[in-house]
């Protein structure tokens, strides 16, 4: 996949997620939104070729770029070592914190602590591949199809505790005040854009702008907008690209 | 960054619908025509029809509708021939529903009485007069029942073409979910909109069967 | 009705033999019938009575011998079949109209779709015979709304729409509710009062005194007697006919 | 409104000539690289999918032949209310899809107390929804027997429930016994979304192994096989049950 | 077999009326049958015979009227119906036999279940009465590998395994082929020769002469004649007995 079969196609295809908020979402007239999405659009204008988001699901998201559905994933991918095995991952536009969650009684004060718990996470996302990672033996780690169904499962008691995002926590903070608390932090999540492996071309127009993009500060007015506040500085200040999930020794 | 579940989430959910009753009715014409093929190489006199056929039956009466469109989708991409999630949707529930009906017609050509054939073969009747005039609308009408009946599993079942991004009603459930983070709301009104749906044929499925099943008793 | 001048015998069967896999059904069977004859064939049940009848219009194939049908020879080949079926119309026990059709529509089907005559022609035919089995009136009903005499009528009005040489009733009574059965051997007895070409398996041994010109008894899949009916009542050959007529006439 | 979540990229949007060339040029593009080896290198999970989708099949095949015998019964002889109640469950689970409802089992049963773990809310939610077609299929075949043998267990002098559990319940589950095999080869079949709530069936495993290696394709493949030689051996079960419990002959 | 001494009449009906719906299926119905006795009853179809016996064991409940049998009130309340059943025997037309059990389990089922005799007491039973019925050796088969005659005469069997008073039987002959009427009706006369109270309804007029003390004669719900076969048969005094008795011996 080259800049130039995209530019001459007139036309990008851009895998986004629709269903984490805020990052991804559906606005109230059904179109895809979001910071990926506004992402997305800076990046199709970047290109100068109009820009279809097409919705994709945690699972299936990698399937789509690999069987040629897509362009590439603007789709809140975590930088994984694992996942760069299948994609090529650009330098980060975006980070989260992920930590584990839970009812406020229960004292867990680390990993080790989660031995004999269950803990929900959404399948195939970075709360799941961290916490795997980390996670005493005796954890029981239940894995869901997505976000919303892992806050569900904390929520109604299935399990005490969860993986999440720190956007999703602020929401189930909104949800139930004062129920839960945050136990510990497992790791600090980038995103980054994924593209077939061997798409070397487009990964470095891909990295050239979005290292553009934090200078001129446009990235960081999205960021607002959407999470409201400033763009991490550990985002902004790592322009290296990647390579094999991680960034590049110069 | 949640939202109150509004009328516009109400509307997405409905509207959705719409994509729910194209995919069942694709899934019904194409599985029309498979199933008709099938349930006639069934139970030709030929062996190596029937086995193929009864093949297919087996394959896709034995894999989960899940897979199937999973494997349709990503799977022919994979071999460098471009499928849209409809048209993958369409090939999956097309054979599926093939599948399904073929071995439910089967069963109706087969229910038509033996002495039936035996008095068009008598009358020296060729096949195709035999089937067209005689066989296949006695089948028709022991078929519509169970016919019917299937048509329900079928809508039922495009909830799972939520897996190759299809946005029915059961994905613009999740989705809203994901939004709005009232579930019960959002599923129970995902759930109503499918029995409204569904009961209906239900409800006619079992009706015709008492008649078919009165025509007969006498 | 028409008058049928052909040298050839209406039936001819040569050491006949039919096997259902190992069974042996029908044994070294040799038969002749001339045109116009009228035979009766009873037996006890299993003895292969409808087995003999269903070989001349090969719904039952046999495995050896030859079997002629009006000079043609039906274990041939396949070429022949299909002309044979045309001249011979057969009557089964349990009717089998075609139940989705109406009287006329019965009765038209063959003719219009084997022998490819027109519509209103067909009809003329249809409404001929259906006045001849007296049921005229009963042109647009469907089957189910006909007693089972008057079904029974009508199997045989559809059978004569073919214009057939040679008639094979198989119990065409034995389904029949006894006051219906009167009314089906009275249509019978006219046929045979114009010549028809017939070969009747039935129990009603009044008819087969008054209107066979021979009657055979076959037992275990062979033909053990042959006679005119008042030898056949009054002075059986064999015991196993004796002992047949014995049982029947109670 | 037209939602942009579904539909082909390439062909909605694409200029016609555009389209065509894409699709020449997808042609030589075929550079995925079949790798089954994460995925057989992970066999021991998907056997212990396999295994819980074997258990859960079983136990809710088992206990949903039950329930359908209760409320076949239920709806032939019961109270008027009990046979409204039990339509009203019947139609509710045979007319929507078993995912929203496994959703409510485990989501929504805890809010009432009851709080099951993904692989029992699993069961259970199988179960509930066999149950109700078991209903009908049961309900079918008991109203299939002839009349005439009711009246010869009366005119014997048995009791209804000896008449139902002597003359009745084998003849009639003898005759829908197909219609309920291929119900339950369905549900075997429909447990493939009991994931969602995470339970750990062969669809979980294979989900799981797909999150971790990405060779969904390879694992989807191999998981389909699987499902395809357990309907197989679910076959092969009740065509051996059927032999034993079913071998009268019939009448000619 | 076993003597029995009441002096109650075997069945008494009094002014008995049935409706099904609005249709009036049994008017007036006046009847008593001493013990011992054997009746016949035919008339054209429709006429009601199969509902009169039917009544005797309520397997149709009536709704005017009285019903003794052996001495018990039927129509009194639900006490009686158990006991009374016991007593009273029925054959049906169309066998009855349950299809999942062999022949001996169809005899001992009743007796073991409803009169909780010990199994090898009531296999005893069984082997005694298909013993009587001349088919001991049919023992282990089930139903269907037996011809229709032989399930009759199970069905014979399996009513006297239960010791009845009285036998009701429903045409027990006319599904049958008529080489195996003559078993069944053997088997019959050697009942009624051991002077067990029978009620039979039948179209076998052969039978009825030979066998009957009284004919009961039924048309349109009304017992239209009752006498002897000899008065009924060569004097009959009603009109309608007369046209009937035309038209059944063509
Ligand atoms: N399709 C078949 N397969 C195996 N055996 C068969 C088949 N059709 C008939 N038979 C056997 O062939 C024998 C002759 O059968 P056929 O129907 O000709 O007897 P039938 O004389 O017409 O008796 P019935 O009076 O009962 O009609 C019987 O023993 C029967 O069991
Ligand atoms: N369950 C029923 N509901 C309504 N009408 C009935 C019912 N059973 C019988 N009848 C009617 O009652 C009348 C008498 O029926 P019954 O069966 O006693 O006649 P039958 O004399 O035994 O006739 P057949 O010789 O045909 O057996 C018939 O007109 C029949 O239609
Ligand atoms: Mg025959
Ligand atoms: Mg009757």
């Amino acid at each position: 996949q080259t800049p130039q079969e995209i530019k001459d196609r007139g036309t990008v295809n851009i895998g986004m997620l629709v269903d984490f908020p805020p990052f991804g979402i559906l606005n109230t007239e059904g179109k895809p939104d979001g910071y990926d999405a506004d992402v997305a659009k800076l990046l199709a204008e970047d290109f100068g070729v109009k820009v279809n988001l097409v919705p994709v699901t945690g699972p299936n998201r990698i399937p789509y770029l690999l069987s040629n559905r897509i362009d590439f994933l603007v789709a809140s991918l975590g930088i994984t070592p694992e996942r760069a095995e299948r994609v090529d991952f650009s330098q980060p536009y975006a980070g989260i914190e992920i930590s584990v969650v839970g009812e406020k009684g229960l004292d867990i004060p680390d990993a080790a602590a989660l031995a004999g718990q269950s803990v929900g996470v959404a399948r195939a996302s970075t709360q799941d591949t961290s916490l795997t990672k980390v996670a005493p033996e005796g954890t029981n780690i239940q894995r869901f199809d997505d976000d919303a169904s892992a806050v569900q499962a904390l929520i109604s008691g299935q399990v005490p505790l969860i993986g999440a995002s720190n956007t999703v926590i602020a929401q189930i903070q909104k949800l139930r005040p004062d129920t839960y608390d945050k136990k510990f932090d497992l790791a600090q999540q980038v995103q980054g854009v994924a593209v077939k492996p061997g798409s070397d071309e487009l990964l470095k127009e891909i990295n050239q702008y979005l290292t553009e993009a934090k200078k001129d500060g446009k990235l960081n007015a999205i960021h607002e907008k959407w999470l409201g506040q400033p763009l991490p500085d550990f985002i902004a200040d790592d322009t290296a690209p990647r390579v094999d999930g991680k960034p590049a020794s110069k | 960054m949640i939202r109150e579940f509004g009328t516009s989430d109400f509307l997405f959910i409905l509207f959705a619908v719409r994509w729910t009753l194209l995919l069942s009715a694709i899934a019904f014409a194409g599985g029309a025509v498979g199933g008709l093929v099938i349930a006639l190489a069934r139970v030709s006199q030929n062996r190596i029809f029937s086995g193929l056929a009864l093949g297919f039956i087996r394959v896709f009466q034995g894999t989960p509708l899940l897979m199937q469109l999973f494997l349709v989708f990503f799977g022919i991409n994979i071999f460098g021939i471009s499928v849209t999630p409809l048209l993958a949707a369409a090939i999956a529930l097309t054979l599926h529903a093939s599948a399904f009906l073929g071995e439910i017609w089967r069963g109706s050509i087969q229910a038509v009485p033996g002495g039936q054939h035996e008095a068009s073969w008598a009358l020296g009747l060729g096949y195709l007069d035999r089937m067209k005039s005689i066989i296949l609308p006695q089948a028709a009408r022991i078929s519509v029942a169970p016919t019917v009946g299937f048509l329900v599993q079928l809508i039922k079942g495009t909830s799972l073409a939520s897996i190759i991004g299809f946005v029915e009603m059961t994905r613009a459930g999740q989705i809203i979910n994901n939004a709005t983070f009232e579930p019960f709301t959002v599923f129970g009104l995902v759930a109503v909109f499918y029995f409204i749906l569904c009961w209906p044929l239900s409800i006619a499925a079992r009706q015709l069967e008492r008649r078919f099943s009165r025509a007969t008793a006498r | 009705m028409t008058e049928r001048t052909s040298g050839a015998a209406a039936v001819r069967m040569e050491k006949v033999g039919k096997w259902f896999g190992d069974f042996h059904a029908l044994k070294g069977i040799d038969l002749e019938v001339a045109n116009g004859e009228r035979i009766v064939i009873c037996g006890p049940s299993g003895s292969g009575k409808s087995t003999l009848i269903r070989t001349l219009n090969q719904l039952e194939p046999v495995q050896e011998g030859r079997i002629f049908v009006d000079g043609m020879e039906l274990t041939g080949g396949d070429r022949n079949v299909d002309a044979i079926r045309r001249e011979v119309g057969m009557v089964f026990q349990s009717f089998n109209l075609f139940p989705h059709m109406t009287v006329l529509e019965n009765c038209m089907i063959a003719p219009r779709k084997v022998k490819k005559i027109d519509k209103a022609e067909a009809e003329k035919t249809a409404r001929h015979f259906l006045e001849r089995v007296r049921i005229p009136e009963q042109a647009d009903k469907y089957p189910a709304q006909l007693s089972g005499g008057q079904q029974q009528r009508v199997a045989i009005a559809r059978a004569l729409c073919m214009n057939p040489k040679l008639m094979l009733f198989d119990e065409p009574t034995s389904a029949l509710d006894p006051e219906m059965v009167k009314e089906v051997l009275d249509t019978m007895i006219d046929l045979a009062q114009e010549g028809m070409t017939m070969l009747c398996v039935t129990h009603e041994m009044s008819f087969a005194r008054s209107v066979a010109d021979r009657i055979i008894f076959m037992d275990r899949g062979e033909i053990v007697e042959v006679a005119p009916p008042d030898r056949f009542f009054d002075a059986p050959e064999h015991e196993r006919t004796r002992n047949f007529l014995g049982q029947i006439s109670h | 409104m037209r939602s942009a979540g579904f539909g082909d990229p390439v062909n909605d949007r694409c200029p016609r000539q555009v389209r065509a060339r894409l699709i020449d040029d997808r042609e030589d593009r075929l550079n995925y690289d079949f790798n089954f080896a994460p995925v057989l290198a992970n066999y021991p999970r998907l056997l212990e999918g396999a295994w819980v989708t074997i258990q859960l099949s079983f136990g809710a095949m088992v206990a949903g032949l039950v329930v359908g015998l209760m409320g076949a019964i239920a709806k032939n002889a019961g109270p008027r209310p009990l046979r409204w109640l039990v339509d009203a469950y019947v139609e509710a689970i045979r007319n929507t899809p078993f995912i929203i409802q496994i959703f409510f089992i485990f989501f929504g049963l805890p809010a009432i107390g009851l709080r099951f773990s993904p692989n029992v809310a699993a069961l259970v939610a199988l179960i509930i929804n066999v149950g109700a077609y078991a209903t009908e299929i049961i309900r079918a075949g008991i109203e299939s027997i002839n009349r005439g043998q009711v009246e010869a267990g009366i005119a014997l002098g048995m009791k209804r429930a000896q008449i139902f559990r002597y003359v009745i319940l084998r003849p009639a589950l003898r005759t829908v016994y197909p219609a309920l095999t291929s119900q339950f080869i369905f549900l075997m079949l429909t447990t493939s979304v009991v994931s969602v709530i995470s339970a750990s069936d062969l669809a979980a495993a294979g989900n799981d192994i797909n999150a971790e290696t990405f060779a969904s394709f390879e694992v989807y493949l191999v998981i389909t096989v699987i499902y395809f030689i357990l309907s197989i051996g679910f076959s092969a079960l009740f065509s051996a049950i059927e032999r034993v419990a079913f071998s009268y002959p019939l009448s000619r």
